[in-house]
């Protein structure tokens, strides 16, 4: 019965910004609640028509995708709440209802994923999400917005479509829709070749839309020109869900029935993974931009929840679950003072935020809070996901240190670019054109503060998610043989 | 009579058939859009006359017929007026039937 | 005949092979959502394929036929055909608004007049 | 009997494929589409009595419908270009 | 014999879609995606596919061919660039192409009644179609309440569509839907065709009704919301060519299109919620009426409904907004 508010969120008729809020608060409040029982071991499902299992559809929402909702609905909403003055920046009033209702469509697109049991239910959502957050990043006001969303969407619809085809290859071979069941059905056909190829176009197609690194193209210029409170709510969740999806289909679908497939998914992902964190932090390192600096960042961090996923242990995956988690609060938090920031300036590039800090104190303040936690520093969330992925690396041997050696030195690389900001905004000498800017509105600094804490709050208490994390990870290791 | 009918039913399908091949061909062969279009628009009159009817003897007397009716109904109406439209609007853009003996072109070789 | 069995499903990876060969190569922005659609309709086909039964006959039921068709295959490409035609529409939106932002639907002009 | 209404179909379509092919003019495809349409209807039609459901000649009547709106609306295309090409000189529509 | 027109038609397929790829026209290329889409369709029917040779012939060969047409009205229609980066596509392409190829050696080949496809789930729903829901297509009966929730996310992606081409094509000029009525020069539509125009007004009303007969006949035959939506949008679409948008933006204005698009998914919504309130789950029929079967009824027929009004509505909306952008 639980996750019937979500599908009710599906019905934005031409709504303004506070119903939107409601009911994006709403949703928020019904994953929080999911996940307090989910923690106490329970496993909700829902079968919409009341029909059984594999020939209806099930909804089921497990630890894993308890996490998911957590970051989706948590996001959409801090997104929400501070976003009020950019969207009205960014958008005319008369447009305004139709951009809030495409907004809530993709956050019932993207919350509908993880609840959705059966493979082409997922695809239809995934499908909503995606033409959703199209529009919604076609809002920005910079015409480059628009080649970048065309390339997105030509790139997702290739992502999409590749995901479908593995499906019907799977469904070729089991006769069936549902994951639970595909995975009880798969074993007899496993040695198949058609298994084989669906195994590598759902990869390749959610990698697609992961922004895994080869395949990362459409991402920055979507998040550089996405309407600001967009980016926040988009870079916090929209690649962390076909992460997520990716993660489940190779974890519960294809491991525990192709031989060798745990080998070939580290060989695979493992260089990738590594080639994101190194390449992604390298061209952050020149990027003038802010929000593509920190775009480039994102793609970086996906690779780390790679890293942690291809090393296919228990500590591995609670690492890279917590770093979905924590990635996704610290990158939220980076974006939303980014959007305070564009509230009072002309432009985001470097050079145009000299100084700021002496304008904007708290904003400033925030960004810093975020960007440790990016970096790792102890006492933030991001420092908790990056032991657990170090931790993880070392359990793998001699492999394991070369990782380390690389994860910190990305982390290095971190430092800097976060640090080529802080030092824009705080030594930089102010520019006389921003004498006359002033903090930023109090409802965003205050949602923006709310963020930065929860950064500390995880970073010092992190029993939450990581029990969370490490429930998932289990979860998904139950079904290796 | 049954007999009667399924021949005249069978007639009509292969005269049909052999229309709508004409069509085709011609279509393909003629040297210039308004031949073409005589050929097509012609032959798929009669074509779909004689086969929809051909079928129609076929049914007997069932709900396929009365939606066969229909169908023939409908292109008799579209079939005709999609020509007309193609060609006037041929017209208009400036594209002169030619008069006099026709010289094959080379696209058509 | 058991080789014939197989040409649709090559028919499929052609067709697959040719739309996405369009949205890769061809500059074209519209051209590309052409590629597309073509690249989707090869998928429709895998599944509509995979549906058929021999003998079998369209999944309306009828007194005396006791064969038919999977229905399942052809309610998802039902759905994947909508889906499909709202990202068409989406992208031409889109393709218009960049002609109307940029005076043209050429991937290397966009990008030629960005650098400006 | 049906099988050769088919084959004469099937070729047929072919021809029309091709013409839509070579062109030469904007009307010459258009011409083929329709073409290619109506034999489309009657392939379907007899296809259905082959298969012996007849309750699909539904099918075939939204063929012809949706083909006739496809050539007034190509028409109406061509029309507003038109429009707009006297414009800025004379159209070249041969393509 | 069958699988040989079949194959016949597949080889057509193929042609077309090289020469669509190839050709520089873009116009041609629009023709001929509406003669591929058509192809496609008469495949899908030799496949025993009635519902999706009907959904596909008119939407893909009829709305997409609008609305390419309307998109190209507003761009260019010539194909200027050559092929860039064509040695990386050849190189992604023929690596996925081999792939699939690769993975048909183990299918089962077309027609297999022993394939895994036609075991498990399938013949379950042919079964239970009789049984539960008690219509003939079981098509229907699938989409309507077997996966009715997927029908319902469907809806909403079109609903997405719809918003987004409203939202895209309002930025700037400081256009709102509501401002399309005024903005039209009175000579619209096929003026001078006056042969089209009589034989159009015809058959409009006659479209009109055959789209309601495919949306309630649906459970019967063929068809069913999506189809039955796009023929009546192609109906007033239809209307809008022969007339003038302005004629039609009268009889169906933009409010209301707004309203319909809202309006279906809101009754699909609606009828879902209406089972959880009866008792049931989400999109539970069952509890609709008194005996199961009926209550399956009611709400196959309701959410189809939904669906084509959403459908109409969508269609629509995309199409004056095309339509319109052109004229400001």
């Amino acid at each position: 019965m639980l996750s019937a508010p979500l599908v009710m969120l599906l019905k934005p008729s031409g709504l303004a910004r506070a119903a939107a809020t409601a009911a994006s608060l709403f949703a928020f409040a019904t994953a929080v609640a999911m996940t307090m029982g989910v923690l106490d071991g329970e496993t909700y499902t829902y079968q919409m028509g009341s029909w059984p299992a594999p020939y209806g559809i099930e909804l089921s929402v497990d630890r894993f995708s308890a996490l998911l909702l957590l970051i989706v609905t948590g996001a959409s909403s801090l997104a929400l709440l501070a976003g009020g003055r950019s969207v009205d920046a960014d958008i005319e009033a008369s447009r305004q209802p139709l951009f809030y209702a495409a907004w809530l469509l993709a956050l019932a697109g993207l919350s509908g994923i993880p609840v959705a049991a059966d493979a082409f239910n997922i695809f239809v959502f995934m499908e909503i999400s995606s033409l959703a957050s199209y529009v919604i990043i076609a809002g920005g006001s910079d015409r480059r917005a628009l080649p970048a969303v065309f390339k997105y969407l030509i790139m997702g619809t290739i992502g999409a479509t590749f995901y479908l085809i593995g499906i019907g290859l799977i469904y070729l071979m089991t006769g069936t829709l549902n994951l639970a069941d595909m995975e009880l059905r798969i074993h007899e056909v496993a040695d198949q070749k058609p298994i084989l190829v669906a195994a590598g176009f759902i990869t390749v197609g959610l990698a697609l839309k992961a922004a895994l690194f080869p395949l990362h193209v459409w991402l920055p210029n979507s998040y550089t020109y996405a309407p600001n409170a967009v980016t926040v709510f988009l870079a916090a969740c929209s690649t962390k869900v076909s992460l997520y999806l990716l993660l489940r289909f190779d974890f519960f679908v294809f491991q525990p029935n192709l031989a060798g497939h745990d080998i070939q998914f580290t060989a695979f992902l493992m260089p990738l993974a590594v080639l994101a964190i190194l390449i992604a932090s390298g061209v952050a390192l020149f990027e003038q931009n802010i929000k593509r600096l920190l775009a480039y960042s994102s793609i970086a961090q996906i690779g780390y929840v790679l890293l942690g996923a291809s090393f296919v242990t228990v500590a591995g995956l609670t690492a890279s679950t917590v770093h979905l988690f924590n990635h996704a609060l610290a990158k939220g938090t980076l974006f939303l003072a980014v959007a305070c920031l564009a509230t009072q300036c002309s432009g985001l590039r470097l050079s145009d935020l000299g100084g700021l800090a002496k304008r904007m104190p708290w904003t400033a303040a925030a960004f810093v809070v975020a960007g440790f936690s990016l970096i790792g520093i102890p006492g933030t969330a991001g420092f908790i996901s990056k032991w657990y992925l170090i931790s993880a690396a070392l359990e793998q041997g001699s492999l394991g240190i070369a990782l380390v050696v690389i994860l910190v030195i990305s982390s290095l690389m971190a430092v800097v670019y976060i640090w080529r900001i802080v030092e824009a905004i705080y030594f930089a000498a102010p520019r006389s054109d921003l004498a006359a800017v002033r903090e930023a509105p109090l409802m965003m600094l205050a949602v923006t503060w709310v963020a930065a804490l929860a950064n500390l709050y995880f970073g010092l208490v992190p029993e939450v998610p990581v029990n969370l994390a490490s429930s998932a990870a289990e979860l998904l290791l139950e079904h290796m043989p | 009579m049954t007999m009667a009918i399924d021949i005249l039913s069978w007639i009509m399908l292969t005269a049909g058939g052999i229309f709508v091949f004409i069509g085709g061909l011609g279509a393909l062969r003629m040297p210039n859009l308004y031949t073409r279009m005589h050929a097509a628009s012609l032959t798929d009159t009669i074509a779909a006359v004689l086969i929809l009817g051909g079928i129609m003897l076929q049914a007997g007397t069932t709900l396929a017929t009365i939606k066969l009716a229909a169908i023939l109904l409908f292109l008799l109406l579209t079939s005709p007026t999609a020509s007309n439209a193609l060609a006037s609007a041929a017209i208009l853009s400036g594209l002169q039937p030619e008069e006099g003996p026709i010289k094959p072109r080379e696209d058509d070789a | 005949m058991e080789l014939l069995g197989l040409v649709y499903y090559w028919v499929f990876a052609i067709l697959l092979m040719i739309g996405f060969y369009a949205v890769i190569a061809k500059p074209n922005l519209i051209k590309k959502l052409i590629g597309l659609s073509i690249f989707q309709a090869a998928v429709f086909l895998l599944y509509i394929t995979m549906g058929k039964i021999d003998g079998g006959t369209a999944p309306i039921l009828q007194d005396g036929v006791t064969l038919y068709s999977n229905p399942l295959p052809q309610v998802l490409i039902l759905t994947a055909i909508v889906v499909g035609i709202s990202t068409t529409a989406l992208g031409l939106g889109i393709v218009v608004r960049i002609n109307e932002e940029y005076g043209s639907i050429e991937e290397h002009e966009i990008q030629e007049r960005d650098r400006q | 009997m049906y099988y050769v209404v088919t084959l004469a179909t099937l070729v047929t379509m072919a021809l029309a494929l091709v013409r839509a092919l070579l062109g030469p003019s904007i009307y010459d495809r258009l011409l083929a589409a329709n073409m290619f349409g109506t034999k489309t209807v009657l392939l379907l039609s007899v296809v259905a009595f082959l298969y012996g459901r007849p309750d699909f000649l539904d099918l075939a009547l939204v063929y012809a419908l949706i083909n006739f709106i496809g050539v007034i609306a190509v028409l109406e295309f061509i029309r507003d270009r038109e429009g707009s090409d006297a414009k800025k000189g004379p159209g070249n529509t041969a393509t | 014999m069958i699988i040989l027109f079949g194959v016949f038609l597949l080889a057509l397929l193929v042609i077309t879609a090289l020469a669509i790829v190839r050709s520089e026209s873009l116009f041609a290329a629009v023709i001929l995606t509406g003669i591929f889409s058509l192809l496609m369709a008469a495949n899908f029917f030799l496949l025993d596919a009635a519902d999706v040779a009907l959904t596909e012939a008119a939407i893909g060969a009829g709305i997409s061919t609008v609305l390419f047409l309307g998109a190209l009205a507003l761009t260019g229609e010539h194909e200027r660039g050559i092929a860039t980066n064509r040695l990386l596509a050849l190189g992604v392409v023929s690596i996925t192409t081999l792939l699939v190829i690769y993975a048909t050696f183990d299918k089962p080949r077309l027609g297999d009644p022993d394939a895994p496809v036609q075991q498990h789930v399938g013949p379950w729903y042919l079964e239970k179609t009789a049984e539960l829901i008690d219509i003939p297509n079981a098509v229907t009966a699938v989409l309507g309440s077997f996966r009715g929730y997927d029908t319902l996310g469907e809806v909403f992606v079109v609903f997405t569509a719809g918003i987004g081409v409203l939202f895209l094509l309002s930025a700037r000029t400081g256009w709102r839907p509501e401002d399309i009525e005024g903005v039209h020069a009175p000579e619209q539509g096929l003026r001078h065709y006056l042969v089209p125009r009589v034989v159009g007004r015809m058959l409009i009303p006659f479209i009109f009704l055959f789209g309601l007969y495919v949306q309630f006949h649906g459970d019967y035959g063929p068809g069913g919301g999506f189809q039955a939506g796009a023929i009546v949008a192609s109906s007033v679409i239809l209307y809008a060519l022969l007339e003038g948008e302005k004629r039609a933006l009268e009889a169906l204005p933009m409010r209301v299109l707004q309203w319909l698009v809202a309006g279906g998914a809101l009754l699909y919504g609606a009828v879902g919620v209406a089972g959880m309130l009866l008792g049931g789950n989400f999109l539970d029929y069952s509890v609709l009426a008194s005996d199961p079967i009926a209550g399956q009824h009611i709400g196959i027929i309701l959410i189809e409904l939904g669906v084509g009004i959403t459908v109409t509505g969508v269609l629509l909306c995309v199409f004056h907004a095309f339509a319109a952008r052109g004229k400001v």
